[in-house]
């Protein structure tokens, strides 16, 4: 941690990060019980056998929020890794060409850009049918055109570098000049991006399984989680306390590393008023 | 009474000390060159005089004192009495010490009160063009905007003014012109100013003393012919005798070998120590204290010793 | 020769299409480099240095004239050039790629050309003046001085026959930027290569050059030889420049 | 069987009366404004057109300002409405009494014409009705104040399916002059009249002061809000904005306990959950009739009433549970063999490692019905992926083509007010909308035909028991659970009257009768 | 006649970006699952009755054809006829429009009138640096405040708007609180009623969006701050809220502004969310309730609307951010 130069809050939110990851992982070693498996009267509070209490077809609410947060994650994880590549390829090669492909490509963003988010993801999962993949595919599209805006921004700035030139009078080829130096001069800017897009990715990935486009039953997702206990907020409110507050914690938790993973990358100073 | 005191200044950032015990006086009416190399805490020091470091900086010891005030125990307040009614500054870059999003005659109006003659004080920095009123910094180029920021800060009339590089940015040409108005200004208005710079000869030609810089410390100070003409500490000497525009056609320029200290705490003896051909095993363990040599304040041990054969050495170039 | 310029403009087109502004950059340039020469070039900001080094170095087509280097003219693929000239840049800070260790660095031009780097790079950093362990650090653990030495190092690499050093020395301290101009000056003695030395300093570049020409607003206004230039410059602005020095 | 004109029980307290939910209270004084919240607007195509309109939302919707001969009353029983009484000379012939001073509310006056011309432009209409009023061979006016209906073969049903939207009588003057388009205009007979509709936003409906029944409507107003989401209704309620409201949640009593004045009521419908086994693609995964029963034995129709829909459901047969004489789902087949026999059956049909994809609508509670199902089979070692769609691209895949793509399929029906009116959708033949995914099986075909003709008795319900159990072994269409309906209103703003049971998915049935208790 | 030459070029791409919306929306529609006619006609409709309906919606013509069509009816002002209602889909949306309208706009000036004090605020420093002691913190990430700060954005943007609006929905039904949930009345009808009733849609709605303005507005804080000319000011001994006031606030308003840009595409996209917990009749919950039955037209019209008004808004930004910072703007002159 000191190495990475994080400071305290992040460091916090690392490690809040890595408890959930855990959590996730238990669920894959049947940790908590089987998530579907109906296991005793419908919408019991806590109590022992299940320790979330029950939802409203009587299965425990612990193992399945273990595999929301799984899937969750791993969704928008993805989704986020696939939006990286993406906005890393186009971002680059507009930023670093400019000319008619950085106008295709900026024209592109902006139309991506100008569909409200939820409008979007709704389309994407109509399209292509409710489920993951269409989550995946929303939180992608959602995500790029921001991704794609600042990578070809700093993509821009770094071609004008004067290591960039030299490499260009050496004689590189494209390929290596954007390999080797545009690219992990970039990463900085995707890599805290990242983090906030997959603060967005797992707010879409809820806000589509509010709306019933997103991940299927039995899976649980945190926002399948949460739309279904959201109805059952006052009798039942262990059915949304417990996704509730690993959702809010994650996004919490990410936006605390991305903040602090941006203060280290691009330290800034401050100054005083008086 | 001296204008600015500043004792044993000592200024740290997270990771390096800029001022390391830091010693200048500068006396009601002086122009005072402050030089050395990069990173030497000009700049440091020259902030601290306003306190106006960035809020990374703290202060480890020492004390500033303007007309009598200490700067560093003021409370808000007196502090920004203090900056309005006896400093003023002018700082490296003219156009980004402006404010972008205001007229230059709205920035002059903010700093002179409403219905002020912001014709006049322009008049003053020699920039009569009507049309300055009306521009946006951008719009300048790099000398009208320094007059500017000249006229806002000579505007009250200040006791003491902190030029920081204030045409480092500058073109050759305009350099002596935007030099001649602060100079001029100055004289007229019997503002001290604090000049911090880079090029040892027009230092030499404008100002009255001297203060050079090494490692965070004053290490040589005096009126400016005597300093740089006879320097009395061998790094003044070995400053001296770099500059490119001092070598004759032909002749090889003997560099200071070695790099700039950068300090992470106090300096346990001489910062210079290392880079110095003349320093002892003293030099490395044991800070000098100030010793006065001909008309000079200096922090060396050999100081002393020194003295006959840095005179010996090649004089800078030294137009009068 | 290594380098003609004859009669180059250079046009720029800027802002939005609808209002585009043509600048020239460059006009109507003819100048020449002759091998193992120094060709100081000195002028105000934004009169054209910058340009005129592209040109040189083929990464800007001009607009009009021909330019030629080793007495052909550019050949379409950038590659048929590398290793035959190089460049030092202006900005100590951006010079060398941050996510690369200075061996990498110095080793990139070899690696360009496919060649093996071997030991050259230890030699190549020792004659730079820098301590062959340097080679494993990054960028941001070296001093200014230490960055630009590693600059000239790369460019140095593979010996080529023309480099030009733009600005290479304007943002560097005094006392060390008499050290970088030592080192140049030392190492063209040694490499023979001919060289475009770009500076606003006149101090500078009566260092290094062995002629020197003034640019002001895209024109060459004067070439003469360093010492001609410097006892008795022929045009108005040259004097006007050499005053302020 | 005779008709004759009744009222409903006259009762000045609240206590229901059986049959009822609730029965609207008297004494108190008539007039004022209801608001009322419903999940979803009537949305077709066709527009207003009653003959036209197939769900229960609109039905609902349009039985304010139209009415029909007949009427069901509590416990589906058969009411004079706009026909004071009916005489069935021979099980082939209704004559129908008109009623006196009934008028459109445009003031005109109904006649037999128009209640034969509406009858006739429905027969002659490409409405899904059409089918469920049965062999219809003529239909006249018998004098100015009587019509006669002459069906081809005796049919059971007939008067069930009389009773509903579809075959409402409209002002066949205007329409067939030209000068009213039903399609856009609502002009009925009925107690209440539009002024205002947004759709998807409102209804505005204000009393028809030339409305037949003088002591009705109650209300002089009823604004109707549609609001999809379960929340805004239940907010609604709570904080009084809505007088009355329809709720899609089985446990919405649970989410209203709390509110003071909310009263929550759950009325029993005949509509229920089915699974659909498509047999028709190629390749299909239940071709064999065995794999068919070995699924609905291995469903647990208890379970999925008590544990997705909260207890508030019952299982079915084929004939909806609760509709008089309709079959008893403990004693079929299926419902007496357990998990063991779904495997034994499997295993014979070679399909031990059975998965198949169950497409669902998102819409609750299908998704918890899905996943009891999943859970039941699972049982049998059967392994169900659920596909959650929305609901247009569900029916896209459902009924979109010919042969239908999904594996399995759940949905519901509409139960009507009659057992031998759902079973006809078993015979792919006539139903038509199943024929994508159904192979007809003969038998079953003329045990349905049978059972419509067979008079009300013994025999009837002997007739349907064997289209259940045929139906049961059939299994390509397995019925589940019956679906309940919860409404809500304010006891301190409204006395409505409900029945304890629904065909046609009408909660709004009796709203001419609802009392307003303050206006808002 | 350089802003006319700008507006051109600005209509041509933004023109330019439409077209590639509609194209990608008109696109979207038809790939989508389902028919209408098993939608809008139910499952009992007949091949029949099915062709019918295409027909008089032109469905039955060529993907191209119908495109061209429709792209230009919509040039020509027809945004087509809603399948549902039979209703011209421009009126819909001219009725509906003021609600959503009424709630980005309500939610922008509270991201407004409460992120950029709340982000000044966390941003400014008033101690005094150079004593001991204070400042400290590596990064500068604004030491006490800035954590605070973190915490305080970062839950205003994990906080999902579906909970929020539940939540709000819930407790202000059922407890009298002083605001009412779910009893709509349009503004024209009765606007202190309105308001009373779209103050808590658009808390909700805002709550992300005021922290995400506060979080930009604190960076951009601190990037100003550290402007040679905000110490130029202080060394005049210019008081702090004079400088807030008169260099900060004015040149830290550019990435703010540009936000607003973004969050004005977020808030359209939250509106649907909200609009359908809360009940409104706005575009969102007819476009939502559009998509589930395949309303092509409303679909269509709905997202391009919003599309058009982001595109618009982003150029009145354009304009604004050229207006605040005179180094960008259109009217920018060259340096003399
Ligand atoms: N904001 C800061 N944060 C951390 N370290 C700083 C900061 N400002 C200056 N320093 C460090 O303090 C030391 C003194 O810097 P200062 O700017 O005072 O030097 P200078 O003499 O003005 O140099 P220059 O000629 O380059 O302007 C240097 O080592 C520098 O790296
Ligand atoms: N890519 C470009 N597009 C448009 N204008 C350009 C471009 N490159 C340079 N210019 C313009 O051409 C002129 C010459 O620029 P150049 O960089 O060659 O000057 P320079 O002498 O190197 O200046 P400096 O000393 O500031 O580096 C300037 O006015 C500059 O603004
Ligand atoms: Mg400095
Ligand atoms: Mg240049």
């Amino acid at each position: 941690m000191k190495r990475l130069g994080l400071d305290r809050l992040s460091v916090a939110g690392l490690a809040c990060l890595l408890v959930l990851v855990v959590f996730a992982l238990g669920s894959l070693v049947g940790a908590g019980g089987d998530p579907d498996a109906i296991v005793g009267p419908r919408l019991q509070p806590p109590g022992p056998g299940w320790w979330l209490g029950t939802d409203n077809l009587g299965r425990s609410v612990l193992p399945r929020v273990m595999e929301g947060v799984g899937t969750t994650l791993l969704l928008s994880s993805i989704a986020v890794l696939l939006t990286a590549a993406l906005s890393a390829t186009f971002g680059i090669i507009a930023g670093y060409r400019g000319g008619y492909l950085n106008e295709l490509v900026m024209r592109l963003v902006e139309v991506l850009y100008s569909f409200p988010a939820i409008v979007l993801a709704i389309l994407v999962a109509a399209v292509l049918g409710p489920g993951q993949l269409a989550a995946l595919a929303s939180i992608v599209l959602v995500t790029i055109p921001l991704m794609t805006r600042l990578v070809r921004a700093a993509a821009v700035a770094v071609s004008q570098r004067d290591y960039v030139t030299s490499a260009v009078i050496s004689g590189a080829r494209l390929s290596r000049v954007l390999a080797r130096h545009v690219l992990p001069n970039v990463a900085g800017t995707i890599a805290v991006q990242g983090t906030y897009a997959l603060s967005v990715g797992i707010a879409v990935e809820g806000g589509l399984s509010f709306l019933g486009f997103g991940v299927q039953p039995p899976q649980a997702s945190l926002g399948v989680l949460i739309q279904q206990g959201g109805t059952y907020m006052i009798a039942a409110p262990w059915l949304i306390l417990g996704p509730g507050v690993v959702l809010v914690l994650a996004i919490l938790a990410i936006n605390v590393v991305g903040d602090g993973l941006r203060d280290r990358l691009e330290p800034r100073e401050t100054r005083s008023l008086t | 009474m001296s204008l600015l005191t500043v004792r044993n200044l000592v200024i740290d950032y997270p990771q390096t000390r800029a001022l390391d015990g830091a010693d200048l006086e500068l006396r009601q009416g002086e122009t005072l060159g402050l030089v050395g190399e990069s990173g030497s805490g000009k700049s440091t020091l020259g902030s601290a005089v306003g306190r106006l470091l960035p809020g990374a900086a703290v202060r480890a010891g020492g004390e500033v004192t303007v007309a009598g005030e200490p700067v560093f125990d003021l409370p808000p307040g007196k502090l920004r009495h203090l900056r309005k009614k006896h400093l003023g500054f002018v700082f490296q870059d003219p156009i980004a010490s402006l404010d972008p999003t205001m007229r230059v005659g709205a920035q002059l109006r903010l700093v002179l009160g409403r219905g002020a003659d912001v014709g006049f004080h322009l008049g003053r920095v020699k920039l009569d063009d009507a049309r300055v009123v009306r521009a946006y910094p951008h719009q300048l180029s790099g000398g009208m905007a320094q007059r500017v920021a000249i006229a806002m800060a000579m505007a009250t009339a200040p006791e003491l003014l902190v030029a920081d590089e204030p045409t480092a940015a500058l073109d050759s040409q305009v350099r002596e012109e935007v030099l001649n108005v602060v100079f001029s200004l100055a004289a007229d208005a019997g503002t001290s100013i604090l000049w911090l710079s880079h090029d040892l000869p027009a230092v030499a030609r404008r100002c009255d003393r001297v203060a050079v810089m090494y490692g965070g410390r004053v290490v040589e100070s005096g009126p400016a012919r005597q300093v740089l003409g006879d320097p009395a500490h061998p790094y003044t000497a070995a400053l001296a005798r770099s500059a490119p525009a001092a070598a004759a056609r032909g002749a090889r320029l003997e560099p200071v070998p070695g790099r700039p200290p950068v300090l992470t705490g106090a300096s346990p003896g001489c910062a210079f120590a290392p880079r110095c051909p003349f320093a002892v095993e003293r030099c490395e363990h044991e800070r000098p204290a100030p010793v006065r040599i001909r008309e000079q304040d200096v922090l060396c041990h050999r100081a002393g010793e020194l003295a006959e054969h840095m005179t010996a050495g090649r004089r800078p170039e030294v137009s009068a | 020769m290594i380098l003609e310029l004859d009669d180059v403009t250079v046009t720029f087109a800027a802002g939005p299409p609808l209002r585009r502004i043509h600048l020239n950059a460059m006009r109507n340039v003819s100048l020449s480099v002759a091998e193992g020469e120094t060709l100081g070039l000195v002028g105000e900001s934004g009169s054209g240095k910058t340009t005129t080094s592209r040109v040189a170095l083929g990464l800007q087509r001009p607009t009009a004239g021909t330019v030629r280097f080793g007495g052909r003219p550019f050949p379409k693929r950038r590659r048929e050039l590398a290793g035959r000239m190089q460049a030092v840049l202006q900005h100590p800070h951006w010079s060398l790629n941050p996510r690369m260790r200075v061996g990498q660095s110095v080793a990139e031009p070899l690696a360009v050309l496919g060649r093996p780097a071997g030991d050259a790079v230890t030699e190549m950093l020792e004659h730079v003046g820098l301590e062959a362990a340097l080679a494993g650090r990054y960028p941001h653990e070296l001093s200014g001085g230490q960055r630009q030495r590693v600059s000239i190092a790369r460019a140095l690499v593979t010996r080529p026959r023309f480099i030009v050093f733009d600005e290479a020395v304007s943002a560097l301290d005094v006392s060390v930027q008499v050290q970088i101009l030592n080192l140049i000056k030392d190492l063209q003695a040694e490499y023979g290569f001919s060289a475009l030395f770009i500076s606003h300093d006149l101090g500078a570049v009566r260092y290094v050059a062995d002629r020197i020409a003034v640019m002001r607003a895209g024109e060459i206004v004067e070439t003469a030889d360093t010492a001609t230039f410097y006892s008795d410059p022929a045009h108005e602005y040259s004097k006007q420049l050499l005053e302020a020095l | 069987a005779t008709g004759t004109t009744t009222t409903p029980p006259a009762s000045t307290q609240e206590s229901a009366a059986p049959g009822y939910l609730a029965v609207a209270d008297q004494a108190l004084p008539a007039g004022g404004t209801l608001n009322l919240q419903v999940h979803i607007d009537s949305g077709a195509a066709t527009g207003y057109d009653p003959q036209l309109a197939d769900v229960a939302t609109t039905w609902q919707l349009l039985s304010l300002s139209y009415e029909t001969l007949v009427t069901i009353g509590p416990d589906f029983g058969v009411q004079p409405l706009l026909a004071e009484k009916w005489d069935t000379p021979d099980p082939k012939t209704y004559v129908f009494h008109l009623r006196k001073g009934v008028t459109f509310s445009n003031g005109r006056e109904m006649t037999a014409d128009d209640v034969v011309g509406s009858l006739k432009r429905l027969l002659a209409s490409k409405s899904v009705w059409r089918g469920q009023l049965g062999p219809v061979e003529s239909v006249a006016k018998d004098g100015d104040d009587k019509v006669k209906v002459t069906l081809k073969e005796a049919y059971t049903p007939f008067l069930a399916a009389l009773a509903n939207v579809p075959a409402a009588v409209l002002p066949m003057k205007e329409i067939d002059d030209k000068s009213v388009d039903p399609a856009t205009t609502l002009l009925g007979t009925g107690p209440y009249v539009v002024e205002n509709h947004r759709q998807d936003v409102s209804w505005t409906f204000k009393r028809n002061d030339k409305y037949w029944s003088k002591d009705k409507p109650a209300a002089d107003a009823l604004n109707i809000t549609i609001a999809p989401e379960e929340a805004a209704r239940i907010a609604a309620l709570q904080n009084g904005s809505a007088a009355l409201a329809t709720l899609g949640n089985v446990d919405s009593a649970s989410m209203l306990a709390g509110a003071r004045n909310v009263q929550v009521v759950t009325q029993a419908t005949t509509d229920f959950y089915y699974l659909m086994l498509n047999t028709v693609a190629p390749g299909s995964k239940f071709a064999d009739p065995k794999v068919r029963q070995a699924i609905n034995i291995a469903l647990d129709p208890q379970q999925i009433a008590d544990v997705a829909l909260g207890g508030k459901g019952k299982p079915t047969a084929i004939t909806p549970a609760g509709l008089p004489g309709s079959c008893d789902p403990a004693a079929l087949p299926s419902a007496k063999q357990g998990p063991e026999e779904a495997r034994k059956l499997l295993a014979e049909a070679g399909a031990q490692n059975l998965t198949f994809t169950l497409s669902i609508f998102a819409t609750e509670p299908a998704p918890a019905v899905a996943q009891v199902i999943q859970q039941n089979l699972q049982q049998a070692g059967i392994t169900v992926k659920i596909e959650q769609m929305d609901e247009a691209s569900w029916s896209g895949k459902v009924y979109g083509k010919a042969p239908a793509e999904f594996d399995a399929a759940l949905s519901w029906f509409a139960g009507y007010a009659d057992p031998g009116m759902v079973t006809k959708w078993w015979n792919p033949e006539t139903a038509g909308f199943n024929v994508g995914f159904m192979k007809p099986d003969k038998d079953l075909n003329a045990l349905i035909d049978t059972a419509g003709k067979e008079p009300a008795g013994a025999a009837r319900e002997q007739a349907l028991a064997a289209v259940c159990a045929k139906a049961d072994a059939d299994a390509q269409m397995i019925p589940l659970v019956t679906r309940p309906a919860t409404v809500a209103f304010r006891g301190d703003a409204l006395s409505p009257s409900l029945y304890a049971t629904e065909g046609y998915g009408n909660v709004l049935r009796l709203v001419a009768d609802a009392r307003v208790k303050k206006t808002q | 006649m350089r802003l006319l030459m700008w507006w051109s070029g600005r209509a041509l791409s933004s023109a330019a970006t439409l077209l590639g919306v509609s194209v990608l929306i008109f696109a979207a529609v038809r790939l989508m699952p389902g028919g209408f006619a098993e939608t809008v006609l139910g499952p009992f409709a007949t091949a029949e009755q099915k062709a019918e309906l295409a027909a008089r919606y032109g469905l039955d013509q060529p993907v191209l054809l119908q495109y061209g069509h429709w792209l230009a009816a919509v040039t020509g002002g027809d945004f087509g006829t809603s399948m549902i209602s039979r209703q011209p889909v421009g009126t819909e949306l001219l009725a509906r429009l003021p609600v959503t309208a009424e709630l980005t706009v309500l939610a922008v000036a509270a991201s407004v009138l409460a992120g950029v004090p709340l982000g000044v605020l966390t941003a400014v420093r008033i101690r005094p640096a150079g004593t001991k002691g204070a400042g400290g913190s590596a990064g500068g990430s604004g030491g006490g405040s800035g954590v605070a700060g973190r915490l305080l954005s970062g839950l205003g943007v994990s906080v999902p708007e579906f909970v929020l609006g539940s939540l709000v929905v819930f407790v202000f039904s059922r407890y009298a609180l002083g605001l009412e949930v779910g009893a709509w009345v349009p503004f024209g009808q009765d606007p202190a009623a309105n308001l009373a009733t779209m103050i808590l849609p658009a808390a909700v709605l805002a709550v992300f969006s005021i922290s995400v303005t506060a979080r930009t507005t604190r960076d951009a804080v601190m990037g100003v701050l550290v402007e040679p000319y905000v110490t130029a000011a202080v060394g005049r001994g210019e008081s702090p809220w004079s400088i807030v006031r008169h260099h900060i606030l004015r040149n830290a308003a550019t990435p703010v502004v540009t936000l607003l840009g973004t969050i004005i595409a977020y808030l359209l996209g939250g509106a649907l969310i909200v609009e359908h917990v809360f009940n409104l009749p706005g575009v969102g919950s007819y476009v939502v309730q559009a998509v589930g039955r395949r309303d092509y037209a409303v679909v269509q019209a709905g997202v391009l609307l919003a599309a058009g008004v982001f595109i618009v808004m982003n150029v009145l930004i354009d304009l604004l951010v050229g207006v605040l910072d005179p180094r960008l703007g259109v009217l920018a002159g060259r340096r003399s």
